[in-house]
């Protein structure tokens, strides 16, 4: 089973070449490890490689194929790339110029100010939405000369993560 | 009761519970299940989640004191803790307030009438005006006795806001304009003073303890120049820059600033601590501080217990001859923020944590595992304390300790910290409050640290993970799909993937 | 290299950690998941479960330790820690060990040889034989100098086997013949001693340091009176019962015992302290001790990086006048054990921690979330230290921190320990090692605390989980059942029952 | 929805009265307590009842209705009776007499020894089976004088705790 794994701006090449419970050989750009793996608790593993021992915690991402790392000594965002991935990103990348449009945040908020309304133009770095999260106000902008398309939520409302607030055209 | 939140409200519930005195937990619509609530004897509901509905609704919280028959209120930091107006009304509807009189807090409170004080007890304060400053003529005064750069400083106010910094004579009447507009906008009060710009200082604080019958002591010093936007990250005591002979004379000063004021309780002198070791005082702050555990690691003295004995009345426990610090304490505050990612906040789900442990490592935290920590309050949400006979133990320690600290579902800040401990300059104790600005580039490098090996078995341990779940699913495919329909099997699918 | 496990070898870690020392573990077949081999840098798998086949295993210890490169073998404290032997055939491998010469633990290995040597030396041991008892007349001979009540000792012993109390004159004949048949059969030697019974004893140790270049401290003592079944539950230093004149006398004849056999790195003297605090050397532990973290935190040094210290053949870095104790330090020892049934040892899976936390609070353990501790060792699973002030602090405050304390998944022993620091003359200071015989009754008293209500609260959360489950079980029985055959719904029932 | 439930050695008649979303009403062998529930962490709950502030953690037991159940001040064992569970009760009250005859443990373990082979007399109070855990061992003891029907297991066997190691008839 060989599968692309992407770890932030790396494109590795994966293989797994033989497997016997927790003893496996795994192959990474050419490189063979022979590994001991054992999932110690929930999603946390302890692989040992001549002797060293790695504590490797996973926690799924956002997508169902991304995930965040964390080695002990790094942060790592990683994603598995099979057949259906390389399919939704030559779609994503043919509507990437629409994606970047969606205005959204990385954590969750509250929406304190949109001093914009729907069918008003814009100008590109235009401030079109104020959120606040942890007493932290972070005002996010157009970044393009258009329209607000769509506004999809209002002053006071709670926010999720990469939730679409706002559409500029 | 605790009118407060977070790891200082489970710091106070610990010592109440020590003391045998029962807790009484308040918390707004997004605390129900937060860790003072459930830790406290008793826990009522105040209001909803943003803080001026609920933590900062004093009427609110003193009405529910009242209701449940509690005996005092501890206000914790942030918030009502320095606010002397509900100091007032907890002791006119006949509630003890663990703090000092609300005319300390007042006094204190203003800047000018603080600045005013310490002049007239002999305090040095940094050179500047000793009134409000209202127009041109009066800045250019005060700027032809102690030169520029100066800094216009809001009276009302604290935390950065309504303040300029001005290193040029031609754009003094605009700061002033602006830093009196925007006094106004926040605090409601457009008085401004000034203050000669002290140039790469040190902020070290003095914690002092007073009781109600005039015995007054500092235990001595916390240094708390790693700041990121006037926002502490580091603190530690001994300071590595400071004298025993100055340690003794700040010591001196920050008694002498407290009984001014008549203070009783706990409280902090902030000074800044010029390259020369000219010290001069900066602000009181009237409560308990966020940097509070160093003191207690290396006196040993429980200030929370120490709080609650000086408000039932009692005296001091000990004298300041008795005070010693053994050892070297540091403190870092770990944040649920992207220190990567221009430190934005990363409230969320807490997915799993394992907390350092072992000799010479406290942490006071209020998270736990399937914990979600909320939008409306500040980002810090645990400090790591270490302690060392020498510094460089307690730095070594605190390496160690960062190093098995986890906290996953949320982004934090320690990584950021790891890399502090590694800097020289900070492992040479060399560092003033531009610390971080001048080391940004080197704190912010992206370089993978450990080697390539780490990284190939973080893609291993995921791959390796993704086609075990993908095996279940096969299996579950077989077993499965003959008596059910497809879209239930993608479904059962997409939740093995999600395990 | 740790050839140890447990709680022992993360603590062992930790400090080569701090000190720079890149950390080897070493497991056996059910150790793969635990902490030390997933906290140590590099770990090697040494064979099946059973200790003998595993951590007993000198030989393959060392061949692992030559094989990935150690410098040093740390021992730990059990297996293979007491064992001359083993110490010998490191140093003839080239390893260090760190520990004592192997000549040092022979000598104190063998009880009559500790005994003659500490006599020699102008210690105090409890009075009796200073060679083995053969016969008959050798036991009517010394009961004649000492009286009764005698214990007949094992020589080569240790830990309660092959000794037998005796109180009557008429019991001596079956008495020696039994512990002679018991030691032949325990230790391969039927050589026994006589000491004189030493009623309601006081059980104090003594930490000692030492160097290679002949410097010699104590750490002060160890109160350890709290035992079962000859284990240790709860130490505390300093002991409640000595005076600052013993603990002198004690001090000093400690560092004497240690210096008669030319001792280095940390070691233990045990005495035994009666009623009228006359105290007796009772044998010396050549390598750390479960309890020497209360130690660490009133004297702030770190046992284990000394120890390294002394190994790599550096000096001491402090002189006995500038050793103090600060404050008090309590350790209770928590175990997987059912207290409340005949301690029962209770292996099993982890299922859910939350550990204590902030001032004065210190675990050392190494189970964690998902952990399945094994049915081969030891059944203690972390330590709980507490530091006050006073006494009365650090036992309010470990009591706060039993009660943080939850493990859950297997039985532990936090209960049991809850109610030693209940007890009043636990409070008082006033226990010898009786005291957990003589208040059996009461710490076993299965009375309910805190009420009806807790009790209706627990039958009411557990009826709310199980009713909710099953609307969920409903829910699903309504999309479920329409395309899958009724077995695979009861199987789902169940599934969700047990989420 | 009502159900008797035991904890220890008490029968508690348990009923809902009302519930809507985290506040419920429930009775308690005729007390009724107002009460908020959240579940805080997996299996553990927090209520708040007049103010006063309980923490419960649920462990599941042995059986599918067996809990141990943990408040901040006690351990409870707890089980829910509803009819299968009654039905099971009398079923083994019937079968009392025979269950008593097999031994087992309450804790996983290894045996160490078995003094005893299949068809021998056994005298109540001789031990049949000596098990290893933690260093600790235990002597298991007929409870009557019988003739060992059936050995389960081998000298050297790791075991789990409640299996059935050895029947005397």
């Amino acid at each position: 089973m060989g599968y692309e794994v992407r770890i932030g701006d790396r494109l590795a090449s994966v293989k797994l070449i033989k497997r016997d419970g927790q003893y496996a050989t795994i192959e990474v750009d050419g490189k063979q490890y022979d590994i001991d793996i054992a999932m110690v608790e929930n999603g946390v593993y302890s692989i040992l490689h001549n002797g060293r021992s790695f504590n490797i915690e996973i926690i799924p991402g956002d997508g169902p194929k991304n995930y965040f790392v964390n080695s002990y000594v790094n942060s790592h965002e990683v994603e598995i790339i099979d057949a259906q991935s390389r399919y939704m990103m030559s779609r994503k990348s043919a509507d990437d110029h629409s994606a970047d449009r969606i205005i959204s945040t990385p954590m969750p908020g509250r929406v304190v100010k949109i001093p914009v309304t729907e069918g008003e133009p814009v100008a590109k770095g235009a401030t079109v939405i104020t959120i606040s999260a942890m007493k932290m106000e972070s005002e996010y902008k157009s970044p393009i000369d258009g329209i607000v398309k769509k506004i999809h939520v209002s002053e006071g409302d709670n926010i999720n993560a990469n939730q679409p607030l706002i559409e500029i055209e | 009761m605790i009118a407060n939140r977070g790891e200082i409200a489970v710091r106070v519930i610990r010592s109440c519970r020590e003391m045998g005195i029962l807790s009484v937990a308040v918390y707004s619509d997004s605390d129900r299940r937060a860790k003072h609530v459930r830790y406290a004897d008793e826990a009522y509901h105040i209001g909803p989640s943003p803080s001026r509905e609920s933590y900062l609704n004093g009427d609110k919280i003193i009405e529910t004191a009242l209701k449940c028959g509690a005996d005092a209120i501890h206000p914790g930091y942030g918030f009502l803790s320095e606010n002397a107006e509900f100091a007032r009304k907890c002791l006119a509807a006949g509630l003890i307030f663990i703090g000092p009189d609300p005319k300390a807090i007042t006094t204190m409170g203003d800047k000018i009438t603080a600045r005013q004080t310490m002049i007239a007890a002999g305090v040095p304060v940094v050179p500047g005006t000793q009134q409000k400053v209202v127009d041109a003529d009066a800045v250019r005064k005060i700027v032809g006795e102690i030169g520029l750069p100066i800094i216009i400083k809001a009276s009302a106010g604290g935390g950065g806001k309504g303040m300029r910094l001005v290193r040029k004579e031609s754009d003094l009447i605009s700061a002033l304009k602006m830093a009196q507009s925007e006094a106004l906008s926040s605090f409601g009060d457009d008085t401004v003073y000034i203050e000669k710009y002290v140039e790469h200082p040190h902020h070290i604080e003095f914690q002092i303890l007073a009781d109600k019958f005039g015995n007054t002591v500092h235990l001595f010093e916390r240094e708390c120049s790693i700041q990121r936007r006037h926002q502490k990250m580091i603190e530690e005591t001994p300071s590595p820059f400071i004298t025993p002979e100055l340690r003794q004379q700040m010591g001196e000063a920050a008694v002498k600033a407290a009984q001014a004021v008549n203070y009783f309780g706990a409280g902090t002198i902030e000074f800044l601590v010029d390259a020369n070791r000219n010290f001069y005082f900066l602000e009181m702050n009237t409560r308990l501080q966020v940097e509070h555990p160093i003191t207690e690691r290396v006196t040993g003295i429980d200030l929370v217990k120490e709080q609650i004995r000086v408000a039932s009345n009692q005296p001091l426990s000990f004298k300041q001859e008795e005070v010693f610090q053994h050892g070297h304490a540091i403190e870092c505050r770990v944040s649920a923020e992207d220190p990567f990612n221009g430190f934005m906040p990363s409230p969320g789900l807490i997915r799993h944590i394992s907390e350092p442990n072992g000799l010479g490592i406290r942490t006071d935290g209020y998270v736990y595992e399937g914990y979600e920590i909320p939008i409306y309050y500040d980002p810090m949400i645990t400090k790591l304390i270490s302690w060392g006979r020498t510094r460089e133990e307690a730095i070594t320690r605190m390496k160690r300790a960062l190093y098995e600290y986890k906290i996953t579902g949320v982004k934090t800040s320690i990584r950021f910290l790891e890399r502090i401990m590694d800097n020289d300059d900070f492992r040479n104790g060399i560092y003033n409050t531009h610390f971080i600005d001048e080391h940004m580039d080197e704190l912010m490098s992206e370089a993978p640290r450990g080697g390539q090996i780490f990284e190939d078995m973080a893609v291993i341990a995921t791959y390796f993970d993704y086609i075990t779940k993908m095996e279940k699913v096969a299996m579950s495919d077989f077993t499965v799909t003959q008596s059910c329909d497809n879209w239930k099997t993608y479904g059962l699918k997409k939740n093995l993937q999600r395990i």
